[in-house]
Order: structure tokens, then C-alpha cells, then sequence
């Protein structure tokens, strides 16, 4: 008689992340599902909307990365017009994206992913939070976290006109530009943020890099999935998160496509499975194969590490440096270990402060040449973004008031679904084994597996981003629970 | 209560996105005041979330629950009468908790239709039609998801709320008013509100706190906002550009006029206004200038999606488009 | 009563003009269908669209709203700014997946008893027509199977 | 967003007692609608919603009927009562009195129109009787959110303004004056007198017009308590009945008033001469500085400076040398004066058809062809001709002579309405060219219209004269002849309706009747008074039969043709119907003002400006200082406009507030009673 466990949030009643566990006459684990339980229908009710109000609806998909959103809807919305913007506003646009990645990444590694490796996967679950990363690595870390938020959403307030929810993107470019004194405000708050992103690197070097069964840990085969890897690049195949080509390199690292925004539902489509809401984006010239890896599945994945393995490098001089220790240090590209996302995403976080301080200094910033009036007839857009959980792609079709007919929404965090769902299995599947009693520390093992991803499932679906509390219970064949573990992050 | 005894505090969300969480961290510092004068009992976003820890609670042992997020699926609604149950003062946290927000847009549709789209894009490959379900026979056994609701419904939709404090998210320093507002009451210091106020916002509209100079209106023609190149201290409605700004509830510092974009509306209406759309409706129409119907019908061709315009975040509380019928609504 | 719908209607009349002009409809005899329960307002200015909607949420079927004929409103040119609502009134409606024509504008001055019944039957034979308001399909939809307690939602058509 | 969908939420903390009425109308109501069930059904299913007590009663208007209530009002301590009768438009003072007496506010008292409503217009009486259920509901919902109202009271200015010196105006003025309140007489051209003044005889009794105006032209002018400023308009009205403050425009007439004596001097001596096209019809000369008419009041000359050369070439001022009193003053600016009064007088008059409109009549193209106005000043003995009837040229007398009637007038193409004066001043015509030329007289005429005193002994008298008549509308005035006979004639083209024929009338002279039209600024001068017009641009009474002379704006008050064609008696009766009524309202010294009004409540304005344009009364002000908009309480009409328009919510309106009618809907679909929408 199969035994069977649900691992299920405390919270699910909100509708985060739900996973079943299914074990075998043994005591194996059998199969696993990994459900997300909502759908808003954006794609449905956005219809029938003007498409400059699309930067401001989708802003509501998520409330932790709308900047991502108002930036892709505002792409799309510029592609629906035939409208290049003037370059001041495309300037201020992926300013204001470098800026929230800041503050976005800091937020995961601190409070969502961090805790796991400065207090330990075994921790007590009451001090594995941010509070409990501030009492270990001290006050002052935590103020300093609290500062690089604040930062981030400084300059998102000062070009976004708003600090969550921006409000200035329009087909065309901004309704605003910003002045000499806002831009040496922003100027200083980069400065500093450099420093920050430094820091944390250090951080994580003594912390984590220095703990041996740590590494073992990154590198140990749980946690490591041959899979493809998405991500922005620009013309010198460089990361960009604001804009650029999407790239796609195989599991050798090999470039499999690159192609363009508009180009993108020639190279990806979706999978649906009827126990859950959220489909499972692939790789279309290669297929739906199931929830396995390798070159012959068309599962990949678009997160911080992707963005690294399929980049040939980062465009500011100190990130390129930690990019270049980043493959050295674990042994050339690509890096398919999924724990590596943490560092990436440290990587990144010096990238996007270097970038925030290039943009701010760059003269033609404070142009009032930051909006041109579309003057064609609206028609159809793509516009891509990097998220910080995965490549964003929104897609419009208006009528010839610019009203639209059509929306598809190919989010962050959905493309990770499957090889999420992959990393859970196979994380249960080596942790969980006959005749092992199942322990929280062990669960969280199995959190972690997906924590690396930094799923939001805000965007997939809108519930809370990162947040996977876990609750295990395992039932008897008569199905009647005989032993309850919790665990949260 | 005794003085020893911490108030018990909770944030919940429902069908939400986030950003009313994102928006009570960055009250920043103000962040410790709240831990040092409650006792967070449930807070998902930055604490262990104990659901049955929550059930086991006392009726009304909560003092104060901030719900954000609407009501989606059966899930939502369950934990809101949970909730409910357990709290003292429940207040509704944010548009969506207060009025649908967004994704309240979701009931101008059939919801057949929400999940008919979904599965229907373009970049969807769903030859044999399937659609998620509630519960689910997989090999192994079967799975479950929640059901999704016919419509969204907003919190006072499901359970009795207390306080409303509007915004999309609400304005930080709202927040650090409330939350200061609430400890001084806790020391004696301030009274509470009466029932049903709203809180953390103005009892005006977001032209009281517009800095852009405004005259007599007369509408000729409705501009789209990257149609022209606005005056940039003048009103937006003047200039064509309908801006929600003279019906929607102040607060928000006029924040999004300030940066040159219209009001989109997420404060929600103004106080003892039944429906925010109508409001509008009816004070756009009143300065078109024209008295000739196809005039005013070309004039209103200007507005090219009305509905969205008007309930934009208000439709799920709205009259003709709320959860449920207005004779059904519980009379308190 | 047969079995057929009869519709409830609420109407909106002005103080000078139209409510007069059922008043004369009354003292000339006129018969008319009883569907039809007045509100008199002072002028149709005062008409504000929530009244029409909240008529519209708490059962009535259809709205009726009367006044003055333009240019010899009791308040100079008030009428005109219903006038206007009522368009706006209109596409809101239409946006919301109701038949606009639901709600019917009639310019009604005190001498026009006559007019003022015929309007009201023939609104009422419309309403009858397009039936009851679907709170289904416009509004509570408690009536409507949740989507996903199907396997596959069968639907008409998904207007653009 | 709040529970504001609470039916209990009520202004008087669910305290009410509500008295519920049902009248039977003999059996005008009981016939149809089963009133004593419907009482039954008030007082127990409308229990909940504070109906004390539901009575229904043979003739609730009838004394009994009303001390029913004021009994029950002392007894019950009702303090809320529905009347299910007739129209309030009928009773509601009646049963608002009786609760007055009975100490209760008046407006607390609801009427709800089950006869006119119901039983007149319904047969079935299931349903009808349903429909006065549900319409009583809504009364008990609407009643319950009433509140005690009290009118405002204004002092009333005992001075009048009077706005046009034609003779209603002056008749108007003259009642007042005598009556020793002062007035103010407002006149746009140099002299009163109007129309009348350029009329040779007037119908029927042919007197001469001058004759009869000129003396009370000339009292208006000497008249203590008449301030007469001619040459003048009104720029701007403020205020409010009992209280306006006017703002005049007095046009410089480059004279001295003070210093002239009216010599005429100055006339004689300019050399410029000048068509006059207002008091000759163009058909005789005046000067650049000019009287309009020897019997002008005031009798100074003004300066037209369109046409006076000195203005022209800056050389001339043959006027200034030879004034004797040196009362010309070139540099004489326009001057504006402000004053109040308390009660205004619209005489403004009418313009004359421009006959040129219609075209196949060919006036203007064809020399012969003349109007009305021209005729009137060709019979005048002191007009152009001395009183000769002449052709264009000037000496030739007409051998025949057509007058076609409805010249504009009761003309799809033109205008619908009849003008009133037309037959008669088309008989005056007849009668005066039969007299003085004894020439054929043709009058044609689609109806011959002769009501009022000795008018149809006047047609008669005409008839006998050999005066011949041709009924049928006129086709066509041509010049081009078809047979010999026509030649260097006018034919007019006509199908005689009583013979059933077409026929080609030759004449020497056509005589236009032109019809009467408001004038061309009646719109804006409407707007300026806050009054309104009809379609055409009469002035609109504030009803058609019962208050023709007082308008929709408390206060202002018209006469004469402005508010529609109507011959002399009847222009001079409505003058002095409207001094009457001015009268008194100023010996009321005050006056009571409908508490139905708009307010704003300061906190929650915004100061967005949406309403600011939206009153026709001026009575929305906006405060640029503290960003809010303010309601002049004495200046609302209570229309709820910007009530209904303000986005905030923040303006409400007294009698019909939103909760009030919320409520009735409410009521309406009984949704107070706990079920779901009813149908009728």
C-alpha cells in the first residue's frame, strides 16, 4: 500500500507552493508534484485595455519585481507603436531596473537565501530569518541591508514616480526625466551600492566559500540538473537585463539559439498539466520530453546562474573580475550546480550597481528629450526583460486604437517550473529513502533545493515570493497522519 | 489587556501581489516598533507562518490583522472568516482587500473565460484542451488545488471588516501613521476610529494634494498620455488626459500627476462614495463641452475603454460588478 | 397576471417637466403598464449614474431617465449635462457586458402626457425582450459553476 | 467600499415614527388600487422601518383628512408622514401645512402619487395595487433619511431695474415710480420708445401712436424716481432676488448731458450725412450727431462715430464750434455704473423678420417691394415722405397695391410660430393705402386672424373699404412679366385656396408683413439674467398659464415681446402686470427661498474646479486662496447638478440627498423588507 507525504506550506491556504510526495511499497520515493495552486487571468481581463496601461496593470502581476513588469509591458508597448525611444529614455528605464536588481537581490540573499548558509541548514528554525542572519553577521549588516533597499527604492521612487507600482513609462519613453541634483542623488546612492555588493561578496566568500561542507554542499550531485540556460545578452553577448537578445546555450555551454523579442513564441512554448495552474515553458525545437534533463529535454532554466552560463561575460570591469573567479572556482562553464544561483546572484548584484552608477554619469541623463509621440499605427509587440527570477516576455496584439486583443504573459519564475519540479524530486528522492525517518533539517534540504531559484510565484501566479514554509505529513496507507514536521525558512 | 502581555499582531495575504508587503518593509526602522509592541503571531512574509497554530488560537485573540489581497479562490475565503474569527480588529489592507484592485478586472469576464485564455496562448501547446482541476487522479493518487472562485470578491465581500485603509500598496508613511496611531491607542494616548473608517488616507481627493494649476474645466477632446506633450504644471484633465486624480481618495501625496503620469485611481473612492466609476462618469461628462449627441459621442470616442478607465481598481466593490448582488450583501 | 416577465423599471423624473408630464398622462387617463416606479428628482442634472447603477445592482431591469427637452430646461441647460452622463452612462454599461439600451434617456415636457406613456410602454416591451438582468452573467454569478470544477470549460465564444 | 449599503443608517439613528396615509379619492384611487390592504400591508411589513401607523381614509385633502394627521402627530409623536394621494404638485403644501401645524417640520412630510401614478393610469389591479406598495416603501425609505429643512428669508432692495424702454418697459416703469420705489430704466439705443415710436397709427382704433406714447415717453424722462440711462447695457448681473447688484455699460455719446439743452444745433451744422436705417428704415437721412427722433427721450443727440468725420479724417468739429453750451466732448470715454436692486424686469422686445430671407418675395432685389417698418414711416406724416405713400422713386402713387401676411411667420422654413400682430397691422395697412392712394388693395393671407376687442369690426370695416382678399399662401413676387398686362408690374404668384386656382396678381407695390422675432442676443442676455428661453428665443415664463410674467429666476420677471409676439394692449397689461408683482415683492420687504440647495462640505472638497462651471446661476464661487469651492445658498435653484458632478462626493444637496434617494430605490424594489427584487 503506497505511503504518501504531503509537503504542503502552513500557509497554503494562501496558495503558495504545494509538493507531493509519493513513496512506494518500499518506502521510496515513488513520484513527486510540485502544484501551484492560482491563476488571476491576466491574459484574459487585459484584453479590451489601451496598451499604455499595461506598464501599470502588469505592475500589479507583482508587487516585489513590478519594475520588471512595467519595463517588459513598456517594451511591448513601444513595439505595439514602432516607437524606439530617445536614448535618454531608455537610459533613465534601465537605471531605474538597475537600481530595483540592487535592492532585489540584496532582499533574496539576506532574507530569503541567505539564512541558509550563514546560520547553517540545521539551524533552529525560529533564528532562520533575517532577523537571525543580523544577530550572527552583526547590527550594522542589518542596517546596511535596510540602506540598500532603501536605495533601490530611492531611485525607483525619483524616475518611477512611485517607490512600488512605478508610474512613468509610456509607449514612446517616460512621462518625466529627472534633473541635475536628482541625478547626483543618484549618483552617490550607486557609489555606495558598489561598496554594498562588494561587501556581500566578501561576505559570502568567508561565510559560505570558506566552510568546507558548504561546497560540498554546492557542489554535491542533490542539487546539480544538466539542463539548457536562458538569458539577456547584449551585442558582445554580455548579460544585460534591460535589453538585448535572449541567448540559449546547451548543457555544454554550447550556443543553441539566440534569437530576438519579437521572434521569441517560435522558440518557446508551454506545457500544460491538469494538477496544477502554472504551465512548463520549453524549448520548442526540442520538445516537451517530461521532467527529466539533459540535451535531449527542452526544459531550461533562467535564473542568475543561467544568465552567467549563457553570457560570455559581464559588462563592468569588478563583475567581470568575480565572473571570471565564479568559473574558476567551480571548474569552468557551465555551472549546473543550482546552489551556485547564490553567488551568481551576488554577482549580478555588483553588476547591476556598477551599471547604475555608468547609467547615472552618462550625460545625456538628464535630457528632456525623454519622450517621442508615436505616430504609427499600433499593431503587435514582444518586449523582453531579464526579472530577476527569469527572462519576462510580454506580448501584446491591439486593434487600431491601440486597444488590446491579445496578451500573453511568458513570466520569470515559470520558467523554472520544470526544472524546479526536477530539483525537488530529486532532492526528495536522494533524502528521502526507505526506512530514513524524515527530519525538518532534511526538508529543508529539500527547500533549498528550489530556494536557489528565488521562485516567485508573485509572478507565476501571485502568490508570496520565496516564502515556501513547509509542512510534512506523513500518512498511513489508511491515510490517517501519523507524524506532523513543520519547518519554515 | 495586561501590561506584560504583548497584543498579538498579524499580516496576512490573500489574493494579492506582494507589494503590500514590500510597502510595510519599507517603513524600514519603524519595522522594530512593531516587534517591540506586539507580539507577531503570523506574519508569512517575514515570519514563521503557523496556520494551525493560528486555528488553535482563541476567538479574538488577535488584537489587530492587516488582510491584504482578494478574495480568489476557496482557500482566500476560508482563511478570511478564519481570520475574522480570530481577530479583533480586522482591518482590510490595500486595494485589493479593499475594492479587487487589478486583478478585480477579472470580473468583467465569464472566469470560464480567465481559464479558457490561460490555456490558449499562443505560446501554449494544448492540443488535447486540458484544464487545471480541483482534484486530480495522478497514478499515484490524488491531488488537489484550490477552486477558483466565479468572481473575485473583495474582504468586506466575505467577512464584517472593521477598518479600510486603501492604496495600491498604501503610502509607507501611511503605514508608520497607522501603525503610530494603533501604539498610542494601545498607551491610552488615542482613541480608535469608529468602525468602517477608513484609515491612512485624506478625507479629500488627490487634487487636494495636486501641485498642478487648475481652472474651470471644459473638456473638448480626451488625450491618450502619449499623445501629446502635457504641460507640465498644469491640471491633466484640462489637457484632455483623463486623470482619475477629482475622485480618488487622497493620501498618496498625488504622487503619480507629480511625475507626469494621470491618477489611474488605486486609493479608491473618496469618503461615503458608493461607486467610484460613477463618480466619474458623471464629473468627466459634466465638463465635455458639448450639448450636440454626436458630438459628445465623438468626444467620447476619446475615452477609448471607459469601463477600465472607471474601475480600473474599483470594480470587484463596485455596485453593478461586485462579488455578489447588492440585497445579498450581509446588513450589519 | 400571465406567466410572461415583467420587468421592473425604475424611472427618474424631473421636477418641472417630466413628473408633470405624468402627472398629465394621470389626470388625461392614459394607460400605461405598471413596470414603472418614479423618482422625482428637481431636474435631470441632479441624475447621478450611481443611482442608475444601484437601481440596476438591487433588481430593477431597466432605468428610465426623463427630462426637460433640451433648451427649455427649468434650469437653463442642465438637462444637457444628463444628457451627457447618460452617453458616458452608456459605454460604461456596454464595458460591463450589459445591454445598454437598459437605460433610456426621454425628453418629456409637461404638456406630452401621452408621449410620456408611450415611452414607458415601449421601454417596457424592450426590457421584456431582453429579459431579466443575468446577475450570472453580470453580476453575483453565484449561479455560475466555478471554472475549474470542470474539466473543460465550454466556452460560446471569448469576445475580444 | 463601507457598509454604506445599510438601509438602517439613518440621519435620525433609526428614531423615526413614521405615519403612513392612504387616500381613497373618493373612488379615484380605492377603484383601482385596494387601499385598505395596502394600509394593512404598511403597517405590518414596513413595522421594522418605523411605520407607526397606517390609516387609509376617503379624502385625506378634505379638513378631516388633514386633522387625522395633526391628531396623530400630537397623539403617536409621528415624526416622519407619508401621504399615498395625488401629485404633490397638487397637495404637498396642503398636507405640509397640516403637519406645520401640528409642530412638525413641513418637510418631513412626504407625498407619494398613487393616483396620478396609479390608479389613472393602470387597469389591472393586482398589479397596480402591488406598484402602490412599492411605491409607498420607497416613500417610508426616502422619509426616513429626511431631515428638518427651514427657507432662508432675503431682505428685498426696494429699487427695480428695468431693462428695455419699449412701451412695456415703460409702462412697467411708470407703475413703480408712481408707486415712489425708485427704478432704474436701462435702454440700449439713444432714445425709449421702442417700436411703438416708429408705428404711424395703431390698430384698431388708428390713433396715432406718437400721439398716445410720446407723454409717457416723456413722464419716464422727468420722473422723479426714474433714473433713465439710454445709450446703455447690462454688462453684468449678481446676486440674487431681493439683492442684485447690476453692472451697466453707459456707451459715451460724446455729449455733455448736463451741459445740453437738446437745441439741435449740432445737428444742423454737421455735415455729415448718414442713411438711417434704424428709425427711417433706410428709407430717409440723419446726421453723424443726431436725435434718432424729434420726440426722442432724452432729447440730447449722440455721436455716431462710425460715420462723424472728425473721427474718420480728424478734422471737422463743425458741432463743437456751433454748440452754444459746449456740451460736445470728443474724448468722452464709456462709463460703467453699479447698483442694486431688488427685483429686475426683462422688456426687451423683439427684432423684425429680415424679409430678405425670403427670397422668391424679393425684397431688396426688387425696389417696390417694401416691409412693414418701411411703410409704417412712409405713412408717417413726420417720416421721409411727410406721410406721402410713394414708390421707390420717389413720386409715382401705387395704383395697386399687394400685402401678403406672414411674412417668416408660421413658415416651416422659417419660423413656425404665428406673430400675432400681423393681420392687423396687414389690415391697418390695407385700410391706410385705400385711404391715402386709392389704389386696389390685395391682402393675402393663409388664415385671417382678428381675435381680442373690435379687432374683427376693424376687419369688417376693411372688408367693407373694398379691400380684396386672397387666401392662400403667396409663391412668388416676380418682375417678370408673361403677358402685356404684367409688364413693369409686380406679379404676384398665389393659388387661391377658395377658388381652388393659381393666379398672377399685377401690382405697383408689395407690402411685406413681417413677422416678429426674438432678438438676436436673447441667448446671451437670457444667460446673463439666468433665465431661460424657449427653442425659438423667447424668454420662457415660469408657466405658460398660470405665471406668464415671473420667470424660473426669483426676481426677474418679463414683459412685452420678449417672452412673445403680442400686439400693444396686451404688452402694456403684462408691463404692468410685472410692476405689480415687483410691487409686491417689495412691500413684502423679504422673501422666503426654497431650502432646497446644494452645499459644500469644505473638508472633503478638493478644489479640482469640476463644478465650477456648471451653475447657470452663478451661485459656485471657488476660493483660489483656500483651494475650495463654495455654494452662494441664495444664488442655488436646487437643480443638484453639481451635486450629482462633484467626483468627491463632497457637495450635497438638501430635500433630495443620495441618501435619500439611495434609499427610495431601495424602498422602490423592497428590498427593506428582506426579499429579493419584486416585479410589479
Amino acid at each position: 500500500m503506497a505511503q504518501r507525504i504531503t509537503i504542503d506550506p502552513i500557509t497554503r491556504l494562501e496558495g503558495h507552493g504545494k509538493i507531493e510526495i509519493f513513496l512506494n511499497e518500499e518506502g521510496d520515493v515513488a513520484n513527486t508534484y510540485f502544484q501551484i495552486p492560482e491563476l488571476r487571468g491576466f491574459e484574459r481581463f487585459c484584453v479590451g485595455r489601451p496598451v499604455e496601461e499595461m506598464p501599470l496593470l502588469t505592475n500589479r502581476i507583482c508587487g516585489v519585481c513590478p519594475e520588471a513588469h512595467h519595463m517588459a509591458a513598456a517594451k511591448a508597448a513601444d513595439a505595439v507603436y514602432h516607437i524606439d525611444p530617445p536614448r535618454t529614455a531608455k537610459l533613465l528605464r534601465e537605471l531605474l531596473y538597475s537600481a530595483f536588481y540592487v535592492t532585489d537581490h540584496t532582499t533574496h540573499f539576506y532574507a530569503l537565501g541567505g539564512p541558509d548558509f550563514v546560520l547553517g541548514p540545521d539551524a533552529p528554525v525560529a533564528e532562520r530569518n533575517i532577523l537571525g542572519v543580523i544577530h550572527k553577521v552583526g547590527l550594522e549588516i542589518g542596517g546596511k541591508v535596510i540602506q540598500a533597499r532603501k536605495y533601490g527604492h530611492n531611485v525607483v521612487e525619483i524616475i518611477g514616480g512611485r517607490k512600488v507600482h512605478p508610474c512613468t513609462s509610456i509607449p514612446g519613453g517616460l512621462t518625466k526625466g529627472i534633473t541635475e541634483e536628482q541625478r547626483k542623488e543618484i549618483e552617490e546612492m550607486g557609489k555606495w551600492a558598489i561598496e554594498f555588493a562588494q561587501f556581500s561578496l566578501k561576505l559570502f566568500n568567508d561565510i559560505v566559500l570558506g566552510n568546507k561542507a558548504y561546497v560540498d554542499l554546492i557542489l554535491g550531485d542533490i542539487y546539480t540538473h544538466r539542463t539548457y540556460y536562458m538569458g539577456l545578452v547584449d551585442e558582445n553577448n554580455k548579460t544585460n537585463f534591460y535589453d538585448g537578445k535572449v541567448r540559449v546555450v546547451d548543457p555544454d555551454g554550447k550556443e543553441f539559439i539566440k534569437y530576438l523579442p519579437k521572434d521569441y513564441a517560435e522558440h518557446i512554448a508551454e506545457h500544460v498539466e491538469p494538477w496544477t495552474y502554472l504551465k512548463f515553458p520549453y524549448l520548442k525545437k526540442i520538445g516537451w520530453k517530461g521532467f527529466v534533463d539533459g540535451k535531449d529535454s527542452g526544459i531550461y532554466m533562467a535564473t542568475p546562474l543561467s544568465r552567467l552560463n549563457a553570457s560570455d561575460g559581464m559588462a563592468t570591469p569588478r563583475a567581470q573580475e568575480e565572473y571570471e573567479r565564479f568559473y574558476s572556482t567551480l571548474g569552468g562553464k557551465p555551472v549546473h550546480q543550482r546552489l551556485a544561483t547564490h553567488w551568481a546572484r551576488l554577482i549580478e548584484l555588483l553588476y547591476a550597481a556598477e551599471r547604475w552608477v555608468e547609467l547615472a554619469t552618462d550625460p545625456e541623463v538628464t535630457s528632456a528629450n525623454f519622450h517621442a509621440i508615436p505616430t504609427e499605427k499600433p499593431t503587435e509587440g514582444v518586449g523582453i526583460v531579464e526579472a530577476p527570477r527569469g527572462t519576462l516576455t510580454h506580448h501584446y496584439v491591439t486593434d487600431e486604437r491601440g486597444v488590446i486583443t491579445k496578451v500573453n504573459l511568458v513570466v520569470g519564475t515559470t520558467n523554472n517550473y520544470a526544472p524546479m519540479s526536477m530539483s525537488i524530486n530529486k532532492a526528495a528522492r536522494s533524502l528521502i529513502k526507505k526506512g530514513t525517518m524524515v527530519t525538518e533539517g532534511m526538508l529543508n534540504m529539500v527547500e533549498m533545493a528550489f530556494r536557489a531559484y528565488d521562485p516567485c510565484f508573485g509572478c507565476a501566479t501571485h502568490s508570496l515570493p520565496g516564502q515556501m514554509p513547509l509542512q510534512v505529513t506523513i500518512h498511513d496507507s489508511q491515510g490517517n497522519p501519523l507524524k506532523v514536521l513543520r519547518q519554515y525558512c | 489587556m495586561t501590561p506584560n502581555a504583548k497584543p498579538k499582531f498579524a499580516m496576512y495575504w490573500a489574493a494579492s501581489c506582494g507589494g503590500c508587503e514590500i510597502a510595510v518593509l519599507n517603513i524600514h526602522e519603524k519595522i522594530l516598533e512593531v516587534d517591540a509592541n506586539f507580539d507577531i503571531v503570523f506574519w508569512p512574509v517575514a515570519m514563521d507562518a503557523k496556520y494551525k497554530d493560528v486555528e488553535a488560537m482563541e476567538d479574538g485573540s488577535i488584537l489587530l490583522t492587516l488582510f491584504n489581497g482578494g478574495i480568489r479562490n476557496d482557500e482566500n475565503e476560508h482563511i478570511a472568516k478564519l481570520l475574522r474569527r480570530k481577530s479583533k480588529i480586522l482591518v482590510a489592507f490595500g486595494s485589493c482587500a479593499n475594492e479587487g484592485c487589478i486583478p478585480g478586472l477579472a470580473n468583467l469576464s465569464d472566469s470560464r473565460e480567465l481559464v479558457y485564455t490561460a490555456y490558449n496562448t499562443i505560446t501554449t501547446d494544448n492540443p488535447h484542451q486540458i484544464y487545471p482541476m480541483t482534484s486530480y487522479d495522478v497514478p499515484e493518487g490524488e491531488i488537489h488545488i484550490p477552486t477558483i472562485l466565479p468572481v473575485l470578491k473583495t474582504l468586506n465581500q466575505v467577512v464584517d471588516v472593521d477598518y479600510y485603509m486603501p492604496g495600491c500598496p498604501p503610502e509607507s508613511k501611511q503605514i508608520a501613521a497607522v501603525i503610530d496611531l494603533v501604539i498610542s491607542v494601545l498607551e491610552g494616548k488615542a482613541e480608535l476610529p469608529p468602525k468602517g473608517s477608513v484609515i491612512g488616507a485624506g478625507n479629500s481627493t488627490v487634487c487636494d494634494e495636486c501641485k498642478r494649476i487648475r481652472n474651470i474645466k471644459s473638456i473638448k477632446s480626451f488625450e491618450r498620455i502619449w499623445g501629446i506633450a502635457p504641460d507640465s504644471s498644469l491640471c491633466l484633465l484640462e489637457q484632455g488626459i483623463p486623470c482619475n486624480g477629482p475622485a480618488t481618495r487622497s493620501g498618496c501625496d498625488a504622487r503619480c500627476p507629480a511625475a507626469g503620469a494621470q491618477c489611474i485611481g488605486c486609493y479608491g473612492p473618496a469618503e461615503d462614495v458608493e461607486d467610484y466609476g460613477a463618480r466619474l462618469i458623471s464629473s468627466f461628462a459634466s465638463v465635455i463641452d458639448s450639448n450636440d449627441p454626436e458630438e459628445i459621442d465623438k468626444i467620447l470616442d476619446g475615452l477609448v475603454d471607459p469601463t477600465g478607465q472607471f474601475y480600473r481598481f474599483n470594480l470587484a466593490g463596485s455596485l453593478l460588478k461586485a462579488g455578489v448582488p447588492a440585497w445579498k450583501k450581509e446588513k450589519a | 397576471m400571465t406567466d410572461q416577465f415583467e420587468p421592473t423599471i425604475i424611472g427618474f423624473t424631473c421636477n418641472w417637466c417630466s413628473y408633470r408630464a405624468a402627472d398629465l398622462a394621470g389626470t388625461a387617463r392614459i394607460k400605461y403598464p405598471p413596470n414603472v416606479r418614479l423618482i422625482r428628482l428637481m431636474c435631470s442634472g441632479r441624475l447621478d449614474p450611481t443611482f442608475v447603477f444601484k437601481a440596476l445592482a438591487s433588481g430593477a431591469d431597466g432605468v428610465m431617465i426623463t427630462g426637460c427637452h433640451p433648451g427649455e430646461c427649468h434650469y437653463i441647460e442642465q438637462n444637457y449635462k444628463a444628457l451627457r452622463r447618460f452617453h458616458l452612462m452608456r459605454r460604461t454599461l456596454q464595458g460591463f457586458g450589459l445591454e445598454p439600451t437598459r437605460v433610456r434617456l426621454v425628453w418629456a415636457s409637461a404638456a406630452e402626457g401621452a408621449k410620456f406613456a408611450s415611452e414607458v410602454a415601449s421601454f417596457v416591451e424592450e426590457i421584456r425582450s431582453l429579459g431579466p438582468l443575468h446577475w450570472g452573467k453580470n453580476n453575483g454569478k453565484d449561479d455560475v459553476q466555478s471554472p475549474t470544477q470542470q474539466s473543460k470549460p465550454e466556452i460560446a465564444e471569448v469576445p475580444a | 467600499m463601507t457598509e454604506k449599503n445599510d438601509v438602517n443608517t439613518t440621519l435620525t439613528g433609526g428614531q423615526e415614527k413614521i405615519g403612513v396615509y392612504i387616500c381613497h379619492c373618493g373612488t379615484n384611487i380605492a377603484g383601482v388600487v385596494d387601499v385598505a390592504q395596502v394600509a394593512a400591508w404598511a403597517a405590518d411589513k414596513l413595522k421594522h422601518r418605523g411605520v407607526v401607523i397606517a390609516r387609509d381614509y376617503k379624502f385625506m385633502c378634505s379638513s378631516l383628512g388633514q386633522e387625522l394627521i395633526e391628531k396623530d402627530i400630537k397623539e403617536l409623536g409621528l415624526n416622519r408622514v407619508i401621504v399615498a394621494a395625488c401629485s404633490p404638485h397638487l397637495h404637498e403644501k396642503t398636507f405640509r401645512t397640516a403637519c406645520s401645524n401640528a409642530g412638525l417640520n413641513p418637510y418631513l412630510c412626504e407625498m407619494v402619487s398613487i393616483r396620478e401614478q396609479v390608479s389613472w393610469v393602470h387597469t389591472d389591479k393586482v398589479a397596480a395595487t402591488a406598484k402602490a406598495k412599492a411605491m409607498i416603501s420607497g416613500g417610508v425609505e426616502r422619509v426616513r433619511h429626511q431631515v428638518p429643512l427651514e427657507a432662508m428669508t432675503v431682505p428685498i432692495h426696494p429699487d427695480t431695474m428695468i431693462v428695455g424702454g419699449g412701451i412695456a418697459g415703460i409702462q412697467s416703469a411708470l407703475e413703480i415710480a408712481d408707486a415712489g420705489h425708485h427704478v432704474y430704466m436701462i435702454e440700449r439705443e439713444p432714445s425709449i420708445g421702442g417700436h411703438m415710436a416708429q408705428f404711424d397709427k395703431t390698430f384698431p382704433t388708428l390713433d396715432c401712436a406718437a400721439c398716445i406714447l410720446t407723454p409717457k415717453m416723456v413722464s419716464v424722462g422727468t420722473h422723479p424716481h426714474i433714473t433713465l440711462l439710454t445709450f446703455s447695457e447690462v454688462e453684468k448681473v449678481e446676486g440674487y432676488v431681493g439683492s442684485f447688484t447690476v453692472t451697466v455699460r453707459k456707451k459715451a455719446r460724446k455729449i455733455k448731458e448736463d451741459l445740453c439743452t437738446g437745441c439741435g444745433i449740432c445737428q444742423e451744422k454737421c455735415p455729415k450725412k448718414v442713411i438711417d436705417d434704424v428709425y427711417e428704415a433706410g428709407l430717409g437721412y440723419r446726421k453723424a450727431v443726431y436725435t434718432p427722433f424729434p420726440q426722442a427721450v432724452p432729447n440730447f443727440p449722440v455721436m455716431d462715430v462710425e460715420n462723424c468725420t472728425y473721427y474718420e479724417k480728424g478734422t471737422c468739429k463743425a458741432c463743437e464750434k456751433f454748440c452754444p453750451t459746449e456740451a460736445i466732448d470728443f474724448n468722452q470715454q464709456d462709463e460703467i455704473l453699479t447698483f442694486q436692486v431688488g427685483n429686475i424686469v426683462l422688456a426687451t422686445g423683439y427684432d423684425l423678420f429680415d424679409a430678405r430671407r425670403v427670397t422668391n418675395y424679393g425684397y431688396a432685389r426688387l425696389p417696390n417691394v417694401f416691409t412693414s417698418l418701411e411703410i409704417e414711416r412712409l405713412s408717417n406724416a413726420a417720416g421721409p415722405t411727410n406721410g406721402e405713400i410713394v414708390l421707390r422713386d420717389g413720386k409715382t402713387q401705387p395704383k395697386a397695391v399687394g400685402i401678403i401676411h406672414c411674412v417668416g411667420s408660421r413658415d416651416r422654413n422659417f419660423n413656425n410660430y404665428c406673430s400675432v400682430i400681423c393681420c392687423m397691422q396687414s389690415l391697418k395697412f390695407a385700410h391706410l393705402m385705400h385711404e391715402r392712394t386709392g389704389a386696389t388693395v390685395y391682402n393675402f393671407y393663409i388664415d385671417m386672424r382678428t381675435p381680442y376687442k373690435d379687432y374683427d369690426e376693424f376687419y369688417q370695416r376693411v372688408l367693407e373699404e373694398g379691400t380684396l382678399f386672397v387666401r392662400g399662401k403667396v409663391a412668388e413676387v416676380t418682375d417678370v412679366p408673361r403677358i402685356p398686362a404684367e409688364k413693369g408690374k409686380l406679379i404676384i404668384q398665389v393659388e387661391d385656396t377658395l377658388i381652388g386656382k393659381q393666379r398672377r396678381i399685377p401690382v405697383d407695390m408689395v407690402i411685406l408683413s413681417s413677422g416678429l422675432e426674438p432678438r438676436k442676443d436673447s441667448y446671451e442676455t437670457a444667460k446673463k439674467f439666468g433665465i431661460s428661453c424657449s427653442a425659438n428665443g423667447w424668454f420662457t415664463e415660469k408657466h405658460p398659464k398660470l405665471d406668464p410674467v415671473a420667470t424660473m429666476t426669483e426676481g426677474i420677471y418679463i414683459a412685452g415681446c420678449a417672452q412673445g409676439p403680442k400686439d400693444i394692449p396686451t404688452s402694456v397689461a403684462q408691463g404692468a402686470a410685472a410692476a405689480a408683482r415687483v410691487l409686491g415683492k417689495i412691500e413684502q420687504k423679504e422673501v422666503a427661498l426654497e431650502p432646497v440647495r446644494a452645499s459644500v462640505i469644505e473638508e472633503r472638497c478638493s478644489g479640482c474646479r469640476i463644478c465650477n462651471g456648471l451653475c447657470p446661476f452663478n451661485a459656485i464661487s471657488f476660493h483660489e486662496d483656500r483651494m475650495v469651492t463654495e455654494i452662494n445658498p441664495a444664488l442655488c435653484q436646487g437643480c443638484g447638478t453639481c451635486v450629482a458632478a462633484c467626483p468627491a462626493g463632497a457637495i450635497t444637496g438638501t430635500g433630495f440627498t443620495n441618501d435619500q434617494i439611495m434609499a427610495q430605490i431601495e424602498g422602490l424594489l423592497l428590498l427593506n423588507i428582506g426579499q429579493e427584487p419584486v416585479a410589479a
